[in-house]
């Protein structure tokens, strides 16, 4: 189980600063490459991320996202290919309808919708994914650990 | 209901069909799905407003015991149609393999057990926005078509005040529900639209969604149900109707079928030929949750 | 304390492959106290647990004669015995058990003894004539017949070449047709069919049959033919199980529990069962 | 043993006095989905304890739905087994069903076959139960075809009867006396007596109504006709399972392995029930239950039969809830009138299914 693996281990403790744990699911042709190119070009960005590498964004299935949360994510970051730009034509358009739903749902059921970030970020925006992971850690550090889901077990009556 | 019997005993007569699946009285004031086999069989046939089980159901591929009875006509009221009609669409019936009787219905009963008669305090609620049509998928329609009448729905009023509330207000009122979950499963294997030969829910490598019903488990459940529901409920409330623990599942299942209806335009429809919702994409879907 | 459903921590000893996709390991217990205290009787099953992916029913492969580990032959085919083939020497199993009845080893006393298998079935198979040959003394002519699809098919390959050299058991090893390789020199055919051409004499002996449904259900009429009594044949059924102990409501045929009344069954009894297994 | 009486006041003064006391109540009431069931007693006043029967029976209090059975810790080159101690909170239920009651003393026997099931029967010592004299029989109740009554006491402390002004109150164990012992300033002499016999009668005159079948004489039609084609009754059954969610005497379980990522995890045990193909599934992808038609007859052969063969017992109370929550319309009452029709009209069996019994090994037993 790679998504539990991933994000298994503790969060990077600093100084009395909650540190979120962030999983992010993320297509193997944009995003993927985005972030690489970001780490090459050195651009500076907070390391509470656990990576999960998939072919497309139609692969990643909102399955994975409960699963996160599960084993202990306080956040996710789900990114992809923009419209258009999708290596097997058409994946993150069928994955975007699931994600709206998606999103709609948690918001449903009282899960707050800050804790995932839906995003786009290509090959070449490497900055751009910088952006996207501090500005999530920094939301989901304001909003606190996910106790509310960590907790579930043990509030089993 | 002469007029279903002849129907009934005409197409078991000259082997148009194997079966006929209908409604018969059931012990009690209920009635139940009936399976007539054979022309004095459809004596047994009956419809009125007790008859609540949407009876598409029993056509999905899982039902080995039914397929085995042969090539089935089904009564349908107009909404158990878009069931059938979702089955169609996503390949699990061929539209010729099915002989479809239209009845006509005026509203069904919430609680058919409660031997009360039809009413607008005792209608199902999913009859208040039904507009009672014949469905166009009928290859006999049975009955004169008429608008039942009643008020808007009621898990509206509920979803509106659901709505109201904060997020934690929300999360604390699907923990209680949902603490009330033994996974018993009944919601997916009344569901006419479950129609996976092995469920998600089954597959334990991985173990996508935990089986125990503890309220981690119960979650992943409930919001992966919705997931894959969504764009294919048609709104027949069979879930809730059965679930053992009483959990308002409409809640869910509406509320997807508005976010469907609000994103992608679409309704449960008996036409086959609209595509599913999850299965197309416009261009143009809105994205404003996507940095 | 939930001590029913805990199991004893092994450790994997020894990792043997026989086939492709065929295993046994080879478990010690890691409380020496538990190595010393377990016991059964061949024919017993056990949960062998792999913690994270749960419990697996299997017979206890190893013969009651050889104390202080147990062995285990298992085929990869879902969940548990996916991540059983991921262990490795050192790791840790767990272990709930001994369960079950036992082959009446008692009245074979004595005896011929005939044991009949096919493919992985030679697992329990083997735990009675371990535990027959370390007794060897006790019991009479001892013949084993054994086959599987090909000659890649064959389990417990060293064991097979002992048995043949052993002066005290008649064993036939046979491979289906068309599964035979060039410098095979055993049978070619079905069980059956070499459990009739071998034709073991009948008349006081015991049978011991294990193998697919299909081969059970066709050597059945052959040792009948040859004058076994019903009461004398012996086979072990494996239901899906989850507790072992009678509770979990699961292996039921017809009014017997696989695990309280069985595994082992005579061909006698089994006549009289529903066709549920 | 002792009777008394009890005001509709005092039970729910009672029910303060036992939890201040450390004890759980559990009662009849709303749920959170707004249904009456079994549950912890919300503090406060109890109000009604009688009416229809809770929609789930008493079995989750003894059984829960999921439960721990150990952890395990994942160590270097190691792993460290923490058995689970079962939760057994000193508890009374107050108003308990008869059949449901009856349903526990039932279970004691699988659960006590020769493995003792420890969280079973933690349970069930630090519980005491006081029963309520039914009055919701409707018309899919029929404890009285199945030997008991709406009065049963099997499986009860204390049976209440409710007469005017509140119950009478009947010890039927020593853990019963010793609960009325305990409180006795919330008992007085016992009234009521007449009215109580007289209810009582009515309630079990009306449930004989229902079903005019002893189903304890299906036990033998059931054992010599397995193969009998009354049993393709698997058309109408959606194997959904909701008859096991509702019974009290249904009792299969599964058990899981949950890890919580590299570190350890939970092995648990959950409902489970028959009525699912992947109940019997082999790892190979044979399934000895294969359709729907022999799913539904394990249940009736399991309840009707093998249990009563085993144990002597049938696996069944009469509470009727499998025919309410049944979404598919079927009806044990009408399975069991049927069978007896055919039990009636058939010669006896000539080859009986027999059970082979073997002692069990004591070298096998922890």
């Amino acid at each position: 189980m790679s998504t539990a693996t991933a994000i298994e281990n503790k969060s990077p403790a600093s100084a009395g600063r909650f540190e979120p744990r962030i999983a992010a699911f993320v297509c193997n042709w944009c995003t993927y490459t985005g972030a690489d190119l970001a780490g090459t070009s050195r651009v500076q960005m907070m390391p509470n991320v656990r990576m999960v590498r998939l072919p497309c964004t139609g692969r990643i299935d909102t399955a994975f996202i409960i699963k996160a949360f599960e084993r202990g994510a306080d956040g996710v970051i789900v990114s992809g290919c923009h419209p258009g730009d999708c290596h097997y034509s058409e994946g993150n358009y069928h994955a975007r309808r699931r994600f709206a739903m998606f999103k709609e749902l948690m918001n449903f059921m009282g899960i707050d919708e800050r804790r995932v970030t839906f995003s786009w970020v290509s090959a070449s925006e490497g900055r751009k994914w910088g952006d996207v992971v501090d500005e999530t850690i920094e939301r989901v550090r304001a909003l606190g650990p996910f106790d509310d889901y960590k907790t579930l077990l043990e509030e089993t009556p | 209901m002469n007029e279903l019997r002849q129907l009934a005993r005409k197409l078991l007569a000259d082997k148009t069909v194997g079966v006929v699946i209908g409604y018969e009285e059931g012990q009690g004031a209920v009635t139940r799905p009936s399976f007539a086999t054979s022309p004095e069989q459809a004596e047994k046939l009956v419809f009125d407003a007790r008859c609540v089980q949407n009876l598409a159901s029993y056509l999905s591929p899982r039902r080995s015991t039914v397929r085995s009875l042969g090539k089935p006509a089904v009564v349908v009221k107009a909404c158990d149609a878009k069931a059938l009609a979702g089955l169609i669409r996503e390949a699990q019936v061929k539209r010729e393999d099915v002989v479809v009787i239209s009845v006509a219905c005026g509203g069904v009963l919430a609680d058919p057990r409660s031997g009360k008669a039809l009413s607008e305090a005792m209608v199902a609620d999913r009859c208040r926005d039904c507009d009672g049509a014949h469905t166009s998928l009928a290859d006999h329609k049975v009955g004169q078509a008429k608008a039942p009448a009643f008020g808007s729905p009621k898990v509206d009023a509920r979803l509106a005040e659901l709505q109201a509330m904060t997020a934690p207000q929300r999360f604390a009122f699907f923990k209680s529900v949902f603490s009330e979950c033994t996974r018993c499963n009944v919601c997916r294997e009344v569901c006419p639209m479950c129609f996976c030969a092995r469920c998600m829910a089954d597959k334990s490598e991985p173990q996508w969604i935990e089986s125990s019903p503890h309220l981690r488990g119960n979650f992943a459940w409930h919001m992966l149900r919705a997931m894959h529901l969504a764009g294919r409920c048609v709104g027949c409330n069979e879930c809730e109707r059965a679930c053992p623990a009483g959990i308002p599942l409409s809640l869910i299942t509406r509320k997807m079928q508005k976010v469907v209806s609000e994103r992608f335009g679409y309704s449960p429809s008996d036409d086959p030929n609209v595509p599913a919702p999850t299965g197309a994409f416009r261009l143009d879907d809105a994205q404003e949750f996507i940095r | 304390m939930t001590g029913l459903y805990t199991p004893y921590l092994m450790r994997v000893d020894e990792i043997i492959d026989e086939t492709v996709d065929t295993r046994t390991l080879k478990l010690s217990f890691k409380d020496p106290k538990v190595a010393q205290s377990f016991s059964f009787v061949a024919g017993q099953f056990a949960e062998y647990s792999v913690f994270g992916s749960g419990e697996c029913t299997f017979c206890i492969a190893s013969s009651p004669t050889r104390k202080g580990y147990i062995e285990c032959s298992f085929k990869k085919v879902g969940k548990v015995t996916s991540q059983m083939r991921e262990l490795n020497v050192g790791d840790t199993m767990g272990i709930r058990g001994p369960y079950g009845n036992s082959f009446p080893l008692d009245k074979m006393k004595g005896k011929d003894v005939v044991f009949i298998a096919g493919g992985i079935g030679l697992a329990p198979v083997r735990c009675v004539i371990w535990n027959v040959l370390d007794l060897r003394k006790d019991f009479r002519d001892v013949t084993i017949i054994y086959g599987a699809r090909s000659e890649a098919d064959l389990v417990y390959r060293r064991e097979l070449e002992d048995w043949k050299n052993r002066a005290d058991v008649k064993l036939h090893v046979t491979v289906d047709p068309g599964g035979q390789g060039p410098a095979w020199q055993g049978e070619v055919g079905f069980v059956p069919s070499i459990v009739e051409k071998a034709s073991p004499a009948a008349s006081d002996a015991f049978a011991v049959v294990c193998g697919p449904p299909i081969m059970i259900k066709f050597t059945l009429p052959v040792l009948e033919k040859l004058g076994f009594a019903k009461d004398r044949i012996y086979t072990t059924l494996e239901n899906r199980m989850k507790c072992g102990i009678g509770k979990c409501g699961r292996c039921n045929i017809g009014p017997v529990y696989v695990c309280k009344d069985g595994p082992v069954f005579s061909a006698a009894q089994l006549e009289k069962l529903p066709n549920e297994f | 043993m002792r009777k008394a009486f009890i005001t509709q006041e005092n039970l729910s003064v009672l029910s303060g006095d036992l939890e201040r006391a450390g004890r759980k109540v559990v009662v009849p009431r709303p749920s959170a989905t707004g249904r009456m069931e079994y549950g912890a007693a919300q503090s406060g006043s109890l109000t009604h304890l009688g009416g229809a029967l809770p929609a789930r029976s008493l079995k989750a209090t003894f059984l829960p739905p999921t439960e721990a059975l150990l952890r395990w810790k994942n160590a270097k080159d190691d792993v460290v087994l923490e058995p689970s101690e079962p939760k057994a909170l000193p508890t009374v239920v107050l108003g308990a069903r008869p059949c449901d009651a009856a349903a526990l003393a039932i279970l004691d026997k699988v659960m006590d076959w020769d493995y003792h099931d420890d969280p079973w029967f933690a349970r069930r010592k630090a519980t005491t139960i006081v029963s309520l004299a039914c009055d919701g029989v409707d018309s899919s109740c029929f404890c009285t075809s199945v030997g008991l009554s709406p009065d049963t006491t099997k499986g009860s402390d204390v049976l209440l009867t409710a007469v005017d002004g509140g119950y009478l109150v009947e010890a039927l164990s020593e853990k019963g006396e010793a609960l009325l012992e305990e409180n006795k300033t919330r008992f007085t002499a016992a009234r009521g007596e007449a009215q109580a016999a007289e209810r009582r009668k009515a309630a079990t005159d009306k449930v004989r109504k229902n079903l005019a079948v002893d189903a304890r004489t299906v036990k033998d039609w059931l054992g010599g006709n397995f193969e009998h084609p009354f049993f393709k009754l698997g058309s109408r059954c959606h194997a959904c399972g909701a008859c096991a969610a509702v019974c009290p005497t249904c009792h299969c379980f599964d058990i899981v392995d949950e890890p919580e990522g590299l570190e350890g995890g939970t092995r648990r045990r959950n409902w489970d029930t028959c009525q699912t193909s992947k109940f019997t599934l082999h790892g190979s992808g044979h399934n000895p239950r294969n359709d729907q038609h022999a799913r539904l007859r394990q249940r009736v052969m399991h309840k009707f039969h093998i249990y009563s063969e085993r144990f002597g017992e049938t696996l069944c109370t009469g509470c009727g809830r499998c025919a309410r929550a049944c979404p598919g319309g079927m009806d044990l009452l009408e399975a069991l009138r049927e069978i007896d029709k055919l039990r009636r009209s058939s010669r006896p069996s000539a080859a009986p299914i027999v059970t082979p019994t073997n002692p069990p090994i004591s070298g096998g037993a922890r």
